[in-house]
């Protein structure tokens, strides 16, 4: 399902975070979202999410509109995210952290033992995929920052998105590991899911994206697959650097 | 339809009232929204430096204006120590939930100790001046509220300052925002945090004896004072001074007219009823300052 | 699933609370024991929001002032047989939660704490002000569900019906600990935003689970005022009961299905002990305060979390946290499980 | 370890300015997190620690910039041991931290934040000095000034907070990830900065996971895995071997860079 | 209590339980109970006791919370095994302590129980140990305004009561009167215990201009609003307090400015009743000052159970108990405060005089037959 947005504006105080974006991001695509710092990238995916409000324009996932449903709602209906400043539940282990993930429907469901087998064999898979198994029964909050974004990362993805959007998922992880993401995300996108992420490691951004957008203030200025990107005028002015 | 030799009255009475209400709520604004600490006990040490000034008056003969030499830098002091002995050993990730607890501790032990000091009975202090007034326009002033006010002013304009232009003033705040960084960038945090507390304490000092000028003291007084200081410092705006002292003599006010029709029980439920209306419709206070929602 | 020795505690806990009455040596020791199993109660119902969500309430005096007003009102207005009351009390106060939630729970921290206290202080002023229904400062009376009873029988029978609300309130409590909804709570309790991101309608479940607080601590009130037959408001919508119900939760463990009750062994049996030493002075008051900052600075997780943690301690040397593995290692290891696949 | 010498010297390499003997630490009661870790930096050089998540990087820094107490080991600054000192102690030795994540004073302005930076200056023209520095560094932190510093993207508080730390010039600048969460101007930015602090004789400790970007910025390289050095040598040398770079480097060699050089 | 059986000639004390607010809201009058009690147990025992035996007190603080209060009761009767109980201060402890009593058998005389609501609980054992209940307190002054010539009467009165069953009781058992003859309610204010901030109540107190004031206060309460009316300068001709004036603190916390506050009371040192002559020296031997209405009040429950106690010739728990309370309900008691009787609910059958502060000392004006200095009316300037 295609996540859409149209004419997305948001202000805070006097800066205007965002200023019209008008985006889609198609079904079944590793798309990604770049931009300088303060372009706006981390308060679209709060809006689009629904942690913050929009001040206008509308957000549509899979021909839906869920400009004004709450975040829950939309993590439900698919749309899983990480934060940029990656958040974990800092006195859980890392397996609560990733059962937390796991929706229960209804009362009976609700109440349904928190352990059950196969979840947590679910769980420990996304906890080996990406190579912090040896972790399970540590708490969060002992970790290090960067096996805390691992940690965050497979807990969004125990809940089964089928579109991700990932705030800086290279931040503060080693490079050996970013490859293992690399391929993660790639796999992931042959099953089916789709992908935002927002990236300043423009290795990572070139060598995975099947698209790109280019935010600079609040709004995109450049979309293409990364081949063109790599050389628009426009993105090498703002962003690139040249 | 009351008078509107009444009316007028109420208006001066209500914003007398205001004032003090602003400087006892001046310490919470401080600690609370400024170094996320709650403390309940803050208006039990507004109690506890009353009771001094009562009794500096009642033993010594001198006026109560002058127990403010020992009591503030004695506060300060206390202030001092509470942060640096108690609060600041409490981890950080549960410090707003436990700096409750503690403080609620301490305002039992201030209670417990003020009890078996002074027992239950009621205490007022009073002045050869305690009954004088001035007539403005058809209204009365007492010389009592008036003496209170003018306290209350002076106090939170020194602090507001001392906050926002001075050295001392930064390095709390930092402090207060993240105390690693702060510490590498120089600053003595501890001392830092434990004068921030001392700060604060030192207005209830104040405050104390501005209360004590004219009205009954008991020990068990602080917890009336909890809700509607609390309510106070939601409406202003966590944090914010300036509008801690707006909502306080505001609110004062409301509640100064609305004794006319509704009496006086009834008349208190506008701080609550207005600690909701904040919460519900300005998280961040209606003058400024940061969202309650979060803390 | 429960083990052995979790087994014969419980077994050895639900005796020793049955055979109370049997042993206690005076009517009096045994309506202490009920004033205790009162706050095991209370302690336990706070323990569904305060333990599990960390929202920290300092008004849940009130809910319980709600369900014995409630309740006396239904006796002496409507008519309704005392043990009905209780129950549509219970149910009316757990309905006027969803409400008093939807804006109390908007906040978080430190702001709900003031939230709660302004709980009760409103509502102290509406009962003591509306007095044509409430009796105002006169108190209401709740006539007594056993006329008939003499005063230590009583006692028993009430004993017994704490006894079984304190059951239903701890098994309702561990129901929701292991399951995924208990999960859902912790994971609000650590970062809300996060649990909302996760796809946890965390408003509703505070709301769920601040009502079922709400229902059992009505339950809890209710049952004290129709046992105890006076109701006053000053005492009733009391910041220091709700504060005590904090300090007991705390001192035994929020985490710990058992520490709210044993917190309110602890406590009941402090306050009462403090009462017979400092009879005469306001010392009483000290002694809790003290009792409270110890807690807080030196136990913060609870007493019965200490107790664990201290024979885990002991049975064990001291383990590192985090399982050792290079990067080389666990660089093999994955290749073996992949060839293994 | 001993540090080999660096590829320019500005000063005579026999002493460290900042230097690490043998330094065992850890969190609260559990099990040590460095053990037995030596590093040592030579004024005018750029030392890059590399390693997985979880190696111990960030507590390297953390122990040298005082905030952890090691349990054993010292900590030599200007060849003068400093064990065990607090914070305050090591900036007045001239050491400077920045801390990995965000630590900006989010409720204060980016004014009082830099201005913060200089808060030991007693020298107010100074402080005036480097704060027109820095604002010319970071334009960001110019455009800025006066918003409060909570509000700005991630990229733009990074940048405040480095541009916090250089108000006082400090002698032993250390580094937590300072590239993270920034766009490939500011990164540059970041690199060349370190340069030039290097060439103005200060030294630097690094800690990066842009590994081939910090490494080849770096005299010396250094790998920490499981609380201790696995291997250290020249940067160049570390770049070159493909066992590293496989373990801790990432897969390919940096080929194509897309952000150039200034 | 020993058992039954036992032969009757003990020597054991008799132990008598009392629970008292010694803390918390109601400490003061607690502490004038209090030493009410002790006077008579020392009087007593000085005399060579009760039966023989030796009168022993127990008291409990209740810290003024009728949680504890009845916790305490529960002790005294169930733990420690009282022979005796009698009642604690204030309405507001009372009626909890009194069902504790009641559920078990006990005989319950009490000190300070005057609101009506007392004796509407159906309680059998209770006795309200003063002459009369609070909406009674100031009969003799509704007669003595009412015979007052039309144009010489106040038109006008301002009423503000504290939000507790005693001190509204006496302010509305006046106003009652007052309405019905026609006298015109201006202002009827009703204020929480814990008020200590009466500006806007003397506001509009003082913008109604009434004639007379009646405050039904406990005793701080009285003072506070005093002294808020005397800052915005309101000058009523009549001023009367159902708590505060008869304090000894009273005339300095106003400034002095007594003259012409009235008070109704139930007890006055100087009346003529032929215990209250040993009471008051024994009294002022023992604690260095004259007693009070609340050392009174607490004598004479102590005298009622010692009237009963020896008329029926036990103390004890069990039947003993019903014997007493049958005793009680059929005679009249000889007290300091005059004879007492009491209805089936246990309220007394008397009335109350009304005190005037006159010539700076407060004295007895009304009824006629027993004043000690005229009425003065209008009141002076305060
Ligand atoms: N809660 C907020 N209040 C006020 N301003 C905000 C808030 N969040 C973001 N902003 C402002 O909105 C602009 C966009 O911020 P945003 O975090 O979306 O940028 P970004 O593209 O994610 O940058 P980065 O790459 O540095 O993370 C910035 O100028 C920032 O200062
Ligand atoms: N506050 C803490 N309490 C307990 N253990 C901690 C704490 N911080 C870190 N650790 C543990 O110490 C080890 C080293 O952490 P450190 O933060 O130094 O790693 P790092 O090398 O900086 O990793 P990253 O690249 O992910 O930032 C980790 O295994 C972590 O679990
Ligand atoms: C006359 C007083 C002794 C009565 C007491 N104040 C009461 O509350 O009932
Ligand atoms: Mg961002
Ligand atoms: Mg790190």
């Amino acid at each position: 399902m295609s996540l859409a947005t149209v004419d997305l504006r948001k202000a805070f105080g006097g800066v205007v975070a965002l200023d019209g974006a008008t985006v889609t991001f198609r079904e079944g695509r590793i798309n990604a979202l770049i931009g300088p710092n303060g372009s706006g990238k981390t308060t679209y995916f709060n809006c689009v999410t629904g942690m913050i409000r929009a001040d206008s324009g509308t957000v549509t996932y899979g021909g839906t509109d869920i400009t004004r449903k709450a975040p829950h709602a939309i993590a439900r209906a698919g749309v899983g995210r990480t934060f940029q400043l990656c958040r974990v539940f800092p006195r859980m282990t890392a397996l609560d952290n990733v059962l937390a993930a796991v929706r229960p429907g209804g009362v009976s469901g609700g109440l349904r033992g928190a352990r059950h087998r196969a979840e947590v064999d679910r769980a420990r898979g996304w906890l080996t995929r990406l190579g912090i198994e040896h972790l399970i029964d540590i708490e969060a909050r002992n970790m290090s920052w960067g096996q805390q974004k691992l940690l965050e990362l497979a807990g969004v993805l125990m809940g089964e998105p089928a579109t991700v959007l990932l705030d800086e998922p290279a931040g503060g992880v080693n490079p050996a590991l970013l490859d293992r993401i690399g391929t993660l995300v790639r796999d992931l996108n042959a099953e089916g899911r789709t992908f935002v992420i927002v990236e300043h490691n423009m290795d990572l951004v070139m060598s995975i994206s099947d698209h790109i957008v280019v935010f600079d203030r609040g709004r995109p200025i450049a979309e293409g697959p990364p081949s063109l990107i790599r050389t628009d005028e426009r993105v090498l002015g703002a962003y690139l650097g040249s | 339809m009351p008078s509107g030799a009444l009316l007028f009255q109420s208006v001066i009475l209500g914003l007398l009232l205001g004032g003090l209400y602003a400087l006892l709520a001046a310490g919470l604004t401080l600690y609370f929204g400024i170094m996320r600490v709650v403390m309940i006990a803050h208006s039990a040490f507004l109690i506890l430096a009353a009771y001094l000034a009562w009794w500096t008056h009642t033993r010594l003969g001198i006026d109560p204006l002058l127990s403010m030499i020992v009591t503030v830098p004695l506060f300060f002091g206390a202030g001092v120590l509470l942060q640096r002995g108690l609060l600041s050993r409490l981890r950080a990730i549960t410090l707003t939930m436990m700096s409750v607890l503690l403080t609620f501790a301490v305002a039992l032990i201030i209670e417990g100790l003020l009890g078996y000091a002074f027992t239950g009975t009621q205490r007022r202090i009073q002045l050869g001046y305690g009954s004088a007034g001035l007539q403005v326009f058809g209204a009365r002033i007492a010389v009592v509220k008036l003496i209170a006010f003018g306290l209350a002013v002076l106090a939170l304009a020194a602090l507001y300052l001392l906050m926002k232009k001075t050295t001392f003033g930064w390095a709390l705040r930092a402090t207060i925002q993240h105390r690693d960084a702060a510490r590498l960038v120089g600053i003595d945090t501890e001392r830092v945090a434990g004068y921030g507390f001392g700060l604060g304490l030192a207005t209830a000092a104040i405050g104390g004896t501005a209360l004590s000028l004219d009205t009954t003291i008991y020990p068990s007084l602080h917890w009336h004072w909890i809700g509607p200081l609390m309510a106070i410092i939601v409406v202003g705006g966590l944090g914010s001074v300036p509008g801690a002292a707006a909502a306080a003599v505001l609110l004062g006010l409301i509640q100064s007219l609305l004794q006319i029709p509704l009496g006086t029980t009834w008349a208190q439920t506008i701080f609550y009823l207005a600690l909701f209306a904040t919460l519900a419709f300005r998280p961040q206070g209606f003058f400024g300052g940061r969202l309650a929602q979060r803390f | 699933m429960l083990s052995v020795s979790r087994a014969v505690g419980l077994v050895v806990l639900a005796a020793a609370v049955l055979s109370f009455p049997g042993l206690a040596p005076n009517p009096y020791i045994l309506s202490a024991g009920i004033v205790v199993l009162n706050y095991a109660v209370l302690a336990t119902s706070w323990n569904f929001v305060g333990g599990f969500t960390g929202y920290i309430s300092l008004g849940h005096g009130a809910l319980a002032g709600l369900g014995g007003y409630g309740t006396a009102l239904l006796v002496t207005k409507a008519g309704l047989p005392s043990f009905v009351a209780l129950a549509v009390a219970a149910l009316a106060v757990a309905a006027l939660a969803v409400p008093i939630g939807l804006a109390a729970l908007r906040v978080r921290g430190a702001s709900f704490v003031i939230v709660s206290i302004a709980l009760v202080l409103i509502l102290l002023l509406v009962f003591q002000s509306w007095s044509s229904v409430t009796g105002g400062s006169r108190g209401l009376v709740v006539p007594r569900p056993f006329p008939d009873l003499l005063r230590p029988e009583h006692h028993r029978v009430f004993y017994y019906l704490f006894a079984g609300l304190l059951a239903l309130a701890l098994l309702a409590w561990w129901v929701i600990d292991r399951s995924r909804f208990g999960l859902g709570l912790k994971a609000i309790r650590e970062d809300e935003d996060k649990a909302e991101a996760l796809g946890t309608p965390t408003f509703t479940y505070k709301l769920i689970v601040f009502v079922v607080s709400a229902g059992f601590t009505a339950l809890a009130g209710g049952l004290y005022a129709l046992w105890f037959g006076d109701l006053d408001p000053v005492f009733q919508f009391s910041i220091l009961t709700g504060s005590y119900l904090v300090l007991m939760a705390l001192l035994g463990g929020v985490r710990n299905l058992f520490g709210p009750l044993a917190g309110a062994l602890i406590v009941g049996t402090a306050l009462e002990y403090f009462k017979g030493q400092f009879g005469n002075t306001p010392l009483h008051l000290v002694a809790t305060g003290v009792l409270l900052g110890l807690v807080v600075m030196f136990m913060p997780d609870g007493v019965l979390p200490a107790i664990t943690g201290l024979w885990q301690r002991l049975r064990k040397s001291p383990q590192s946290s985090i399982r050792e593995v290079s990067a080389a290692d666990l660089q093999t290891e994955r290749q073996r499980a992949e060839v293994a696949k | 370890m001993a540090a080999e010498s660096p590829r320019r010297k500005t000063q005579a390499n026999s002493q460290s300015e900042i230097e690490l003997v043998d330094v065992q630490a850890g969190y609260g009661r559990a099990a040590p997190v460095l053990r037995g870790f030596s590093v040592a930096v030579p004024a005018g050089s750029v030392v890059c620690l590399v390693g997985p998540n979880g190696a111990g990087k960030s507590t390297v820094l953390k122990v040298a910039s005082g905030l952890l107490k090691p349990r054993s080991g010292r900590i030599l600054v200007g060849g003068k041991d400093v064990t065990g000192t607090g914070p305050q102690r090591m900036l007045a030795a001239g050491v400077a931290l920045v801390l990995q994540g965000h630590s900006v004073f989010r409720e204060m302005t980016v004014e009082e934040n830099v201005l913060l930076g200089g808060y030991t200056l007693k020298d107010k023209a100074k402080a005036a000095d480097r704060a027109a520095f820095v604002k010319d560094l970071f334009p960001v932190v110019a455009e800025r000034w006066g918003s409060l510093a909570g509000l700005l993207s991630g990229g733009q508080q990074k940048q405040v907070e480095f541009a916090r730390s250089l108000m006082v010039d400090p002698k032993v600048v250390l580094l937590d990830e300072p590239s993270m969460g920034l766009d490939p101007k500011a990164t540059s930015t970041i690199f060349e900065q370190v340069a030039r602090m290097r060439d103005a004789g200060t030294a630097v400790l690094l800690v990066e996971q842009n590994a081939r970007r910090a490494l080849e910025t770096a005299d010396i390289g250094c790998v920490l895995d499981l609380g201790r050095v696995h291997i250290s040598g020249p940067a160049a040398q570390l770049l070159a071997d493909p066992q590293l770079g496989e373990l801790y480097l990432g897969g390919r060699p940096a080929e194509p860079k897309v952000t150039p050089k200034s | 209590g020993d058992g039954d059986g036992g032969s009757t000639a003990t020597d054991d004390p008799i132990l008598v339980g009392i629970s008292l607010p010694l803390t918390g809201d109601f400490s003061e009058p607690g502490k004038g109970v209090q030493q009410g009690y002790e006077a008579w147990a020392k009087i007593t025992n000085d005399k060579g006791g009760l039966l023989g035996r030796q009168i022993q007190l127990k008291i409990l603080d209740d810290q003024s919370n009728a949680d504890r209060v009845v916790a305490d009761y529960e002790q005294l009767i169930g733990s420690d095994e009282a022979d005796l109980v009698v009642g604690p201060f204030s309405t507001r402890l009372v009626v909890p302590a009194a069902r504790v009593a009641e559920e078990y058998g006990m005989l319950f005389v009490e000190p300070a129980g005057a609101a009506k609501e007392v004796f509407s609980q159906g309680f059998k054992n209770l006795f309200y140990a003063a002459p009369a209940v609070a909406n009674d307190h100031y009969n003799h002054l509704a007669e003595y305004l009412l015979a007052l010539p039309a144009d010489k009467r106040p038109k006008t009165v301002a009423y503000a009561a504290m939000d507790d069953p005693f001190a509204q009781g006496t302010a509305y058992g006046l106003k009652d009167k007052l309405e019905a003859a026609g006298i015109k309610t201006v202002v009827n204010e009703v204020y929480p215990p814990n008020t200590t901030d009466f500006s806007s109540i003397a506001a509009k107190i003082a913008s109604s201009k009434a004639d007379m004031l009646v405050g039904g206060s406990q005793y701080q309460d009285g003072v506070n609003l005093i002294v808020a009316l005397q800052q915005l300068n309101y000058q009523p001709k009549l001023a009367a307090f159902s708590g505060a004036p008869t304090n000894p603190e009273f005339a300095k916390a106003i400034g002095n400015k007594t003259e012409g506050v009235l008070s109704p009371t139930g007890y006055s040192p100087d009346a003529p009743y032929p215990s209250n002559k040993e009471f008051v020296e024994k009294f002022t031997a023992q604690f260095g000052k004259a007693p009070d209405e609340d050392q009174a009040n607490a004598y004479t429950t102590g005298q009622v159970v010692a009237a009963a106690v020896t008329a029926v010739g036990c103390a004890e728990q069990g039947d003993c108990q019903k014997k007493l309370v049958d005793w009680v309900h059929g005679n009249k008691v000889e007290t300091v405060v005059g004879p007492l009787s009491w209805d089936q609910t246990g309220k007394p059958q008397g009335a109350h005089m009304i005190q005037q502060w006159v010539g700076g000392r407060i004295r007895i004006v009304l009824p006629e037959a027993v004043k000690e200095a005229e009425f003065v009316y209008p009141k002076p300037a305060w």
